[in-house]
């Protein structure tokens, strides 16, 4: 084992609803507004049923070997150099997500708080952020987790509740009538971020110091995060309107925006935005942290931390290079980046499980061929 | 612990040398509070209220005025905007805007255009109130400087939300339902009208808030009514009052029914509430307004007895048939300008999804001609103030023994 | 050229202050480090020097839109604001 | 290894490290035993101490018939001079000639057994053998008796050095609680303690260090509570520790913490002996140092800089929102300047408009940018603080009237700074001397002005990074093992009874997990039901 700390269930439970909101909460309303209009809420709904779905096969897939992380599965199961082959594909995945979240980041920030500021740079302070993370290890960070969570689920929770009074019913009805197809045709690309994304999670799982409330705490996890992308969803469309959430390109940040409760509690939606800086931050540092464990692992290296300096300035690159500008990027998400999440973040494990079973039970068969024998 | 402490200065000086890009300060910026928008030929004229902070906190104020505003013309909205800093002094900020007024004959051409930079920079927020000035452009609105608030678009802004609370006829409209009212296919929007009274080239001086009475001031009183994005006519005060009732944006409001021979019973009517449904029954489409309010007597000026239920009774339906005819006199004029500005068409459309797909093409046609609207109102009286029975009676008895 | 300066001497300090603490480590890992930092050093020059790579979002779209390309045309019918 | 405090009988253990060259000659010197001829060894002794002005000795005989050459030694000012008359030279002099006629001193086999049990009337007399001992013994204030002809000596414990007395400590005080605090005298300190918690479980190890100060250091803790793996690497600690002196309890902090590069202190430090009993009672372990009021607490985790012993004499409630009120001050004093910063150069649209107007009039004619106003302000602040704190006290309200004028009314009607940063300023200066611990106040300012410049070059999301970056470094810290933001970062529900909020002792029922493995439960008493409501 390269890593040699544990963290408990709860911490886990943190990092998965961080992992879960990440991104997603600003991008969420506005893809599955454009897509699934007024239903967009019970695209999210369902698509976070499915999520649960994913987590029970992720489960499955730790139940292989306990102990052993997902790039030692790889090997466990496919063998040592099918496995290795496999863990760098993978490893790009892991790559392209965590750069993906970062130019997400950065064009968040140069669209609505720092405009004139480079994106590069705001990647820079984001990725060195990270890194300090990275170089702590995973204790360190999941207890950051647990200091920062309180103030990013509640102020996302008053957020809703102090939009709330402006909440039009008329604006998510007809429920279900018009555009019903688009609404089920939505539950794709909206799986891609985050539920196909919560495969790097395999490679944390292990260090969960008792694994049962570690699986228990997965699903928690997930639920928790979807109840609120859910719940910023349908305020969205409830209070700025399927059209309006639509047409934004963070409507969550406008629905911040729309906060008025009594006088000095206008005009506080940085206060909100920071909330999901936190749970982006740690989206960013998990898949980070998840690279530099799986490059360790790929290299027989001693610790994680060993090239997470170089990989911090790799991943600005990939930021930069994802795509040639926000349009193609937001294609990008609704269209390619959940069959290319889909792949290992569904198939990968499938495989996973099927080849595991099939050579187990060759193994079995064999014992009994011996025992026959004898 | 060296190597840390070098790390630490490398970052220091990284950050110090990469400078300061999105930061500016406060003195290197112009607050601007309202923007006026007019067309003049093919371009657009923006007027832009700037404030003047020494002259509106400190402690020591001179005879300058409180705002200033700039004008300059250019194609689309941000590009004038833009060339205004060949005027200012200093770069516009434009996350305080409190109000935004279109110039009549602009917003007859449609203001659309400017519609989507106010939606799509970064700098502008959604919780300005939008206005026409009506029979005026926008820039004659913005010039004028108003008493008691310092600055003049904080006392649109506030004048605008205070008449909504208590006074039917005006609504307040924020950036997000003008859009979605805009593109919304069953329904058109309306902006409040801003009137200016009084002389207009006084009203731009320091002199009109040197004197008691102001020269000149601005009033808001009815709604121009929009078809899509073009501005197309008005409603009057009754007309106004009568629009808020069916979309259920009245907060408290006064009503007024002759009583006795001669003379007004006012009440106040302070909770209100109406509920629209709509149904497509065969091929014609259906709607009932159901209004319902509960008032206060405010004002008996005739000799009733009002301490018989009857009395209250007989008033409550003369009360409930002058709101009926106040919202009917609003769909006519509504009609009349071939505008749903009451969102009929959405209910339509959330009510009976699968039938409003076939008349939507339509509508426009059917809500002037074909469309059935039910009115019913309910008002009833519950307190009757601090006194019950009036003393004018008292009084006129008292005049005939003299 | 400036760039491409104070990107090599960014990369100098962040070496030096960072290859420190591998000291202690195998000789393996310091070999690997090395590799993979001039790679990210190499891909920053490119950057700098504008050289075009292809976009992360293209390769991937290549790669997936052929099978998935039927199913998006289908999802872009349903998106809200489509221009006919 | 492990000895009584009471006992000065223990010989110094040498240093695991190598002291250096001229150390372990004169030590491997003193190391040899006495001669037994008095006026050598008299001689040796002294002259190794240079004849110090202040080394005292006195010869004498014991007995009359046959009398025993005998002398003591004495530092003079380190010995009680009353004790030394009245209990040693009147009672070898005096005394013994009375009743110990005609015993030949010569023929007891051991005369220095019978002074000790018979004669001495002194409650601590130990043996000594050797020069290094007779050191130790004369330098910690002992008398040392020797007699002519005998291989060892007798040190007799006689301190009485002249010392501050017990006064409320300057550093922490509290309007209800006890006013009594640490002083220099080390006795004194474990007395106060010992005073506090009568138990034979109280432990106290006491240890020299400082190879040239050799300066005592008591490790001070309660068997069965604290935890034995901690007692032993605070030990360990400070047997490594290899220094010429120890002059205050800030050295022995700064080379035994767990993390030395760090602007948080992970040691904490009172004078006050309630507070130094408080954390004995639930586990930790107390380092007193001779010569300082201030001990030293061991693990610390964050939270402890913010709970003063005040709390648990208050009512509960009274408490809790003290506590609260401490940890908002905490924010207040790291971020208010950084965040007047961020709001007035990036994020004009969080301020209100009236408040927008307010500020953009007053800093209307203000030269310098946002930024270096705050911090020319800072800096100027932090002036006047050292300076107030270092000045003799006669000048100390001058410091005061300039600094009001300056900070307050000249520099703003000169339009230089704005009023709004004088209210930052002060807001700031107030809120960061609420804490009770003045180390943690320290950190706080440091970190102060990082804060700022990241609020100067990044607005909010700068601030929000460097707090990102500040808690990944506090829970990083380890305090002795502990977990330096131990009942929140990890969380552990049962600790946050005494967390952010204090609540009543009824309900306090466990010691601190992390600090305290075995042993948790602290009390026991049911929580209080009104009288008389017997069913």
């Amino acid at each position: 084992m390269i890593e040699k700390g544990k963290i408990d269930a709860r911490q886990f439970t943190i990092l998965v609803v961080m992992y879960t909101l990440g991104t997603s909460i600003i991008a969420i309303p506005s893809t599955t507004a454009s897509y699934a209009q007024e239903n967009a809420w019970i695209t999210v709904l369902l698509t976070s049923l499915i999520g649960l779905l994913i987590v029970f096969l992720l489960n499955q897939v730790n139940k292989i070997n306990h102990h052993k992380n997902i790039f030692e599965l790889f090997e466990y199961v496919f063998g040592k150099w099918v496995g290795k082959g496999i863990t760098v594909f993978f490893l790009l995945f892991v790559f392209i997500v965590a750069g993906k979240n970062l130019r997400q980041i950065g064009d968040f920030m140069t669209t609505h708080v720092l405009v004139e500021t480079p994106i590069q740079v705001i990647m820079l302070i984001f990725v060195l952020t990270s890194l300090y993370g990275v170089k702590l290890g995973l204790e360190v960070i999941s207890r950051t987790g647990e200091i920062f969570f309180p103030y990013a689920f509640f102020s996302l929770v008053l957020m809703i509740i102090f939009v709330a009074p402006q909440a039009e019913f008329k604006n998510i009805q007809p429920i279900m009538v018009n555009n019903t197809e688009g609404a089920f045709l939505t539950i794709f690309p909206t799986l891609g971020t985050p539920y196909f994304e919560l495969v790097v999670f395999l490679a944390i799982l292990p260090y969960v110091n008792r694994i049962g409330p570690g699986k228990k705490s997965f699903y928690i996890g997930v639920g928790i995060g979807s109840l609120l992308l859910f719940a910023v969803t349908l305020m969205s469309l409830l209070v700025l309107g399927p059209d309006f959430s639509a047409r934004n390109v963070y409507p969550t940040y406008i629905l911040g925006k729309k906060i008025s409760g009594v006088q000095f509690l206008e005009r506080i939606e940085i206060l909100v935005a920071i909330a999901w800086f936190f749970t982006i931050f740690f989206k960013i540092t998990i898949n980070f942290y998840v690279l530099s464990l799986g490059m360790s692992h790929l290299f027989n290296l001693k610790t994680t931390k060993v090239l997470s300096t170089p990989l911090a300035f790799l991943l600005i690159i990939a930021g930069l290079y994802l795509a040639p500008n926000l349009i193609a990027y937001q294609n990008f998400l609704a269209h390619d980046l959940a069959p290319f999440a889909g792949t290992f973040g569904i198939l990968l494990p499938f495989i996973l499980i099927l080849t595991a079973r099939l050579r187990k039970i060759n193994k079995k068969k064999k014992k009994r061929r011996k025992n026959k024998r004898f | 612990m060296l190597k840390k402490l070098q790390a630490i200065g490398l970052c220091m000086v990284l950050t110090i040398l990469s400078g300061c890009w999105s930061s500016r300060e406060l003195t290197d910026m112009a607050i601007a509070t309202a923007l006026g928008i007019d067309k003049e030929g093919d371009r657009i004229k923006v007027t832009v209220q700037v404030i003047n902070p020494s002259e509106n906190a400190g402690q020591s104020f001179t005879s300058r005025t409180a705002v200033t505003t700039f004008t300059t013309t250019g194609d689309t909205l941000f590009e004038s905007l833009r060339r205004l800093t060949t005027l200012t002094p200093r770069k516009l900020y434009l996350s305080h805007i409190r109000i935004i007024i279109f110039g009549e004959e602009y917003a007859k051409q449609g203001i659309a255009d400017s519609l989507d930079f106010i939606s799509r920079d970064h700098e502008m927020r959604t919780d300005f109130h939008f206005a026409i000035a009506r029979g005026y452009g926008a820039q004659d609105i913005v010039n004028i400087l108003t008493p008691i608030e310092k600055i003049p678009a904080n006392k649109i802004f506030s004048t605008l939300e205070s008449s909504q609370d208590f006074w039917a006829p005006t609504k307040v409209v924020q950036l997000d339902e003008l859009i979605s009212s805009m593109t919304s296919k069953g329904k058109e929007a309306v902006l409040t009208e801003l009137l200016i009274l009084g002389d207009l080239n006084k009203g731009s001086n320091i002199e009109n808030v040197q004197s008691v009475p102001s020269y000149t001031s601005i009033k808001s009183s009815g709604l121009g009514v929009f078809h899509n994005e073009k501005l197309v006519g008005w409603l009057d005060e009754n007309e106004s009052r009568g629009f808020n009732m069916i979309t259920d944006n009245v907060h408290d409001t006064v009503g007024v029914v002759p009583c006795g021979n001669k003379g007004n019973l006012t009440i106040e009517a302070y909770k209100n509430s109406t509920e629209m449904k709509g149904s497509i029954r065969g091929d014609t489409p259906n709607i009932t307004v159901n209004f319902t309010a509960e008032a206060n007597l405010a004002d008996i000026s005739c000799t009733i007895d009002f301490t018989k239920q009857k009395t209250i009774k007989k008033y409550e339906e003369k009360l409930a048939e002058e709101a009926k005819n106040v919202m009917k006199d609003s769909l006519e004029k509504a009609r009349d300008l071939e505008a749903d500005i009451f969102g009929f068409g959405e209910l339509l459309s959330k009510s009976n999804p699968k039938k409003w797909k076939k008349i939507e093409e339509e509508w426009a046609n059917i809500f002037v001609n074909d469309l059935n609207v039910d009115f019913k109102a309910d008002v009833n009286i519950r307190r009757t103030g601090t006194t019950t029975q009036p003393f004018l009676d008292n009084i006129s008895k008292k005049k005939q023994e003299e | 050229m400036f760039k491409a300066f104070s990107v090599l001497l960014g990369a100098g300090l962040v070496f030096i202050l960072d290859y420190r603490s591998l000291k202690a480590n195998k000789k393996w890992d310091r070999r690997v480090y090395i590799v993979i930092f001039a790679i990210s050093l190499g891909v920053w020059m490119l950057y700098i020097f504008n050289v075009q790579f292809p976009y992360v979002i293209q390769v991937v779209e290549k790669i997936y839109n052929p099978i998935f390309d039927s199913f998006n045309q289908k999802l872009e019918q349903k998106q809200s604001f489509r221009v006919h | 290894m492990k000895k009584k405090f009471w006992s000065f009988t223990g010989k110094y253990k040498k240093k695991t490290a190598k002291p250096n060259q001229d150390q372990l000659q004169t030590s491997s010197q003193h190391q040899q035993p006495l001669l037994g001829m008095l006026q050598d060894d008299v001689k040796y002794i002294q002259s190794s101490m240079g004849s110090s002005a202040d080394f005292e000795t006195r010869f004498f005989q014991i007995g009359t018939d046959f009398p025993v050459e005998a002398a003591i030694i004495y530092i003079d000012g380190l010995v009680d001079k009353n004790f030394v008359h009245n209990f040693i030279m009147e009672t070898l002099m005096v005394d013994i000639r009375t009743t110990d006629q005609g015993q030949n001193p010569h023929e007891v086999k051991d005369i220095l057994t019978q002074l000790k049990s018979r004669s001495l009337a002194a409650s601590d007399v130990t043996e000594v053998m050797d020069y290094k001992s007779v050191f130790e013994q004369i330098l910690s204030g002992n008398t040392v008796l020797l007699l002519n002809g005998f291989m060892k000596g007798l040190a007799i414990s006689s301190p009485g050095y002249d010392s501050r007395n017990i006064e409320e400590p300057s550093s922490q005080t509290v309007v209800r609680g006890p006013k009594e605090g640490f002083t220099e005298v080390l006795k004194t300190n474990t007395s106060l303690i010992r005073r506090r918690i009568k138990n034979p479980n109280l432990w106290i190890e006491s240890r020299k260090i400082g190879q040239t100060s050799n300066t005592e250091v008591a490790v001070c803790y309660i068997n069965g509570i604290a935890n034995d793996d901690i007692v032993q690497e605070v030990n360990r600690r400070l047997d490594n520790i290899n220094i010429d002196g120890i002059l205050e309890s800030g050295y022995i902090e700064e080379l035994i913490q767990d993390e030395t590069f760090t602007p948080f202190p992970t040691l904490y430090n009172t004078e006050r002996p309630d507070s130094i009993c408080a954390g004995l009672l639930e586990g930790r372990v107390a380092i007193l140092v001779d010569g300082t009021p201030f001990a030293l607490l061991a693990p610390t985790v964050f939270i402890h800089y913010f709970q003063a012993t005040e709390d648990y004499y208050q009512r509960s409630d009274i408490g809790s929102l003290m506590r609260l009120l401490r940890f908002l001050c905490f924010f207040l004093a790291l971020l208010t300047p950084s965040a007047y910063i961020a709001l007035t150069t990036f994020h004009q649209e969080m301020i209100p408009t009236p408040l927008l107007i307010s500020l953009a009039a007053q800093r209307e004619g203000v030269p310098f940018p946002a930024f270096f106003e705050a911090l020319m302000m800072e800096i100027t602040f932090e002036i006047l603080r050292e300076a107030g704190t270092r000045m003799p006290r006669a000048v100390g309200s001058a410091i005061s009237i300039v600094g009001a004028l300056v900070l307050g009314q000249a520099a703003v009607e000169a339009g230089i700074v704005s009023s709004a940063m004088v209210i930052v300023v002060s807001l700031t200066a107030i809120s960061s001397f609420v804490t009770p611990a003045f180390n943690m106040t320290i950190s706080i300012r440091i970190l102060r002005f990082g804060f700022m410049t990241l609020a100067a070059v990044f607005g909010l999301i700068g601030i929000i990074l460097g707090l990102i970056i500040m808690i990944l470094h506090l829970t990083s810290l380890r305090s002795f093992g502990v977990p330096y933001l131990a009942p929140m970062g990890p969380f552990i529900t049962s600790d946050q009874k005494d967390t952010l909020l204090r609540l009543p002792f009824w309900k306090m029922r466990e010691r601190q997990k992390l600090i305290n493995k075995k042993n948790v439960v602290r009390e026991n008493t049911p929580s209080p039901k009104p009288p008389g409501n017997k069913n």
